[in-house]
């Protein structure tokens, strides 16, 4: 129960109810899809980059809460971060979701999505936006997949 | 009705995160019976043996029990000739075979192959790979919002160009049973062949091939009680006589030079090499109970839950059911408002309750549907009004988790 | 040594013809301990649901032991990666898929196949079919009188021609180990890929991928005391990545539309429709029993049972061993002059001991041998030196019958 | 025990050691061959007819006690018969050999093959030779398989 607990945190269902930055951008200058082949969403991250920097991100889709919540807390912590420091946190934040540990101080409120690594099945959903963030970032234009 | 069953399927006394397990998840796979369960071990414990070409009592025995678990296959579909059964891994291998040994031989370009909108991806993708090969093309009975198949202008889909038609018995997402024995007779009218793809159908009513008139049908032992990796092809064998091998091997042949080889008679010459002898065993013990109890019985009961599921979901609001054939199987797929099909899944699991949730291995379908994923809650014959009870008590408290 | 053994496998003690079962078919297929046994039992009465999809507990603890097992597996025949390792119904799938997936998709006119004329029908027959339908021709590596291949003119064999190299790494008939890492080696040197029939071998010994170098290897659960129904295919990722799907249907793919579909990553690519679950849970059992012996002893006593076999049957006079190799398996061929193997058998049934009698799928090398049948005895890890002399002793009497 | 002793009863053995009509035939006007898959065993008969009798009936090849024995009593059994009751015979004896049951009267010395019906294995030994009379019978060329 306990586990459960962890897993749909009300953080979770409150970033579910209202996802922050859930809209397009016009003006990105990255974006990717994504695809999570287990359910069948989609979702599509979109990026203001500049000088390295990210000034903007949002995105948009379909998704479980887990996917949700994931993507609208992957928006808040990256806004203002250096593509550099993205790219450790997703390697912090993968970390996290599989084996439940990892700096709380580095992650920040991405600490509340721990739960997910007792639920294997539900891994993907956490990955999915950060993933596609990830191939955004590289431009690739291939859908990201979960893998 | 259906009384003391549950006591011989020892899965269903255990939990499911520590809560009695609820287990909505038979269209997947269902669980199996003692009878089944001690079939398999016995089966190793004092018949194991190679079968077909020992000459010992151990391997006579088992050849015996194999060779007769065909008949009681072919008994169970209503065909008198058991040559006309193959066991293969399951129903996506049989399509399969059907795809390679006549599909490909068979198949020209601008051939066509007819399947429907509401096919399992195990009777799309065979039929895609082949048009890749042959240069046939595959197109798509369309279903209307309903859940039913759009049967109102046959000729622009059963036409000369039609070589091979294959349908679902039963939608694993709608529980929508087809007007197959109408599909086929449409199929026969333009020279087709026909397969039926009986992976939902066979485990709850009676299904006889020979009223069908199909060329072909699938289906797999782990949906109707009997173990995993067994299913059976049923094919004419006049057909499965004229048909290329598929797989190449021990026990298929008849004799092999370095040269060439000649193909033993069927059914052999589609079951290469060592068969799965315990798995066929248990799929024998699962037909025999299924057959103590009655298909009819087993139907019943099916549609006894299924109406009184139906009711009890409709009950609940921002509830939605798809599909609303009036001919149906014991499966429903519905969504909640605002909720995920994924995480209605895991609140349920919470609760002890199994059910699944995703694209069913039906993406064309939703796609069209414009769905990604739906909740599906199937019944067989062990479930109770109760299970369905306490489902429908977990959605609405999920539910209202949802929506504060 | 390997003491004890005989009490983990029920049939063991059981009985054939009324007299107490001696068991010496095991390179047919194998008796199963206990362990295995109850593992697949238990997985049906605690365990069992679909995996990959299933949101529930059930379904999640089904998941990962079936995946814990791919790792395993991967363990067992030493390699680091389990998205390497495919789970097929058997061989015989498991040389077919690599036929159908990798053969008959970059084979062309004249290029060449090159196998052996010791190889198993399952061996034979795929290559024999793949020709037929790319216009490659198959080429045989000759053997000698001894049971042994002719390596002596590589050249001969291992050309710029030769595409695909397939060979089985120890007779079924002759129980000869062939030298698969010169042969490996050899394929290497003219660019072909290398598949290693290993269906007599994993069973039997410690087996290293990495060490071999092969491509692909095959083997089968039934032979090394897992369930029947249940095979490998390794293969290196890298080429698993760059092939054509065979079976098509759910779980192997990513995304399907209707018009087409994309795959899912190796090994899943592979591995079409619901998966052989309980049949690898056993398998997985099997080897965890094969492990806590240690491959190195299991070697040994088959060994030791060879060697013991090879001298009491050397004192049988008019029985003719076929095969001299100094490199071999615990297997062995024979025939007694003017008693048919097929006789022999029976009057060896009559006293409880199961040998198997015939071309044992290997018809070409019998044909070459100008033999129709040969009897053979196999041994395994829980065989013993009285089974022998009781075998020797019910030949003798057979013989003094055949003789008067 | 005693199915055993049924099976191979000292006339098999014997038939087996000393097989009658064990050899080509020059003059054949049928002959044919036969096939056993399960044990890769080939046997070739040949006849010798005129207005419809057998006047003369050999085979050759490789087999096992229950198929020579077979072979060699189907041969001392039907010489002097027409082909007609030849036909009725191979009839008569399939039933003999798979169910253990027939009339001895008509099968005569056939009769001692009743034991293979316990032994389902060696029931395509026993009608090997038969199934190879009647092709040769037919003038059929092809090879003579046991079903
Ligand atoms: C050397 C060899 N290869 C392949 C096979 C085929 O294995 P299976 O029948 O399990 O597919 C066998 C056993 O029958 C064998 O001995
Ligand atoms: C309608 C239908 N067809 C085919 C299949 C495939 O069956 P299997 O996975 O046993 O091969 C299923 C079940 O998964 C199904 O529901
Ligand atoms: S279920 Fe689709 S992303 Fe979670
Ligand atoms: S064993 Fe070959 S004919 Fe009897």
């Amino acid at each position: 129960m306990d586990d459960f607990r962890d897993l749909y945190q009300q953080v979770i269902l409150d970033h579910n109810q209202n996802p922050r930055h859930f809209h397009s951008m016009d003006n990105a200058t990255h974006e990717a899809d994504g695809h999570n082949p287990l359910c069948g969403d989609q979702i599509k991250v979109y990026l203001f980059v500049e000088d390295n920097l990210i000034k903007d991100i949002s995105f948009e889709g379909s998704g479980c809460a887990i996917s949700k919540a994931s993507s609208s807390l992957m928006t808040t912590t990256l806004i203002g971060k250096t593509t550099d420091e993205a790219t450790k946190l997703f390697e912090e934040y993968q970390t996290l979701i599989t084996t439940g540990k990892g700096d709380t101080k580095t992650l920040g409120k991405l600490a509340v999505m721990s739960g997910v690594h007792k639920f294997p099945a539900r891994v993907k959903c956490a990955i999915l936006s950060w993933h596609t963030l990830k191939n955004a970032l590289n431009n690739k234009n291939e859908t990201a997949i979960t893998e | 009705m259906l009384k003391n069953i549950r006591n011989d399927f020892p899965l269903l006394s255990s939990t499911n995160r520590a809560k009695p397990l609820v287990y909505l998840d038979s269209a997947a796979t269902t669980q199996k019976p003692r009878q089944v369960i001690d079939a398999v071990s016995s089966f190793y414990e004092s018949n194991n043996a190679n079968v077909h070409r020992g000459i010992y009592q151990l391997s006579e025995q088992a050849t015996k029990s194999y060779e007769n678990v065909r008949k009681s296959v072919a008994d169970f579909i209503g065909t008198a000739d058991p040559r006309s059964i193959i066991f293969t891994s399951g129903t996506t291998e049989s399509i399969n075979l059907v795809a390679y040994a006549w599909g490909r031989k068979n198949l020209k370009p601008r051939d066509e192959i007819l399947i429907t909108e509401m096919e399992h991806h195990s009777n799309i993708v065979p039929w895609q790979l082949t048009t890749r090969e042959t240069g046939a093309n595959l197109r798509y009975i369309p279903i209307l919002k309903n859940g039913t198949l759009d049967l109102s202008d046959p000729e622009k889909y059963f036409t000369k160009k039609t070589k091979l038609v294959s349908i679902i018995h039963q939608s694993n997402v709608f529980g929508t049973i087809n007007p197959v024995k109408q599909i086929i007779d449409y199929a026969k009218s333009v020279g087709a062949i026909t397969i039926v793809d009986a992976a939902q159908s066979v485990p709850h009513a009676n299904i006889n091939v020979e009223e069908l008139g199909c060329d072909f049908l699938a289906f797999s032992g782990h949906k109707m009680l009997a173990p995993t990796g067994i299913g059976v092809l049923y094919g004419k064998t006049k057909i499965l006589e004229e048909m290329i091998p598929f797989l190449g091997g021990g026990e298929m042949i008849s004799s092999v030079s370095m040269e060439s080889a000649t193909w033993n008679e069927i059914p052999y010459k589609f079951e290469a090499g060592t068969p799965k002898i315990a798995q066929v065993i248990g799929l024998g013990a699962a037909i025999e109970y299924l057959n103590k109890i009655g298909m009819d019985d087993v139907q019943k009961h099916g549609q006894d839950l299924l109406k009184y599921a139906l009711i009890s979901l409709s009950n609940i609001p921002e509830l939605t059911i798809y599909g609303d054939s009036t001919n149906r199987g014991a499966v429903i797929s519905f969504n909640v408002d605002n909720v995920h099909p994924h995480d209605l899944a895991q609140f349920l699991d919470q609760d002890g309750i199994a059910v699944r949730a995703g694209h069913h291995c039906a993406q064309p379908i939703m796609t069209k549907l414009g769905l990604s994923s739906t909740t599906r809650a199937s019944f067989y014959l062990y479930n109770t009004k109760k299970e369905i009870d306490a489902l429908c008590e977990s959605i609405v408290k999920t539910k209202n988790i949802f929506s504060i």
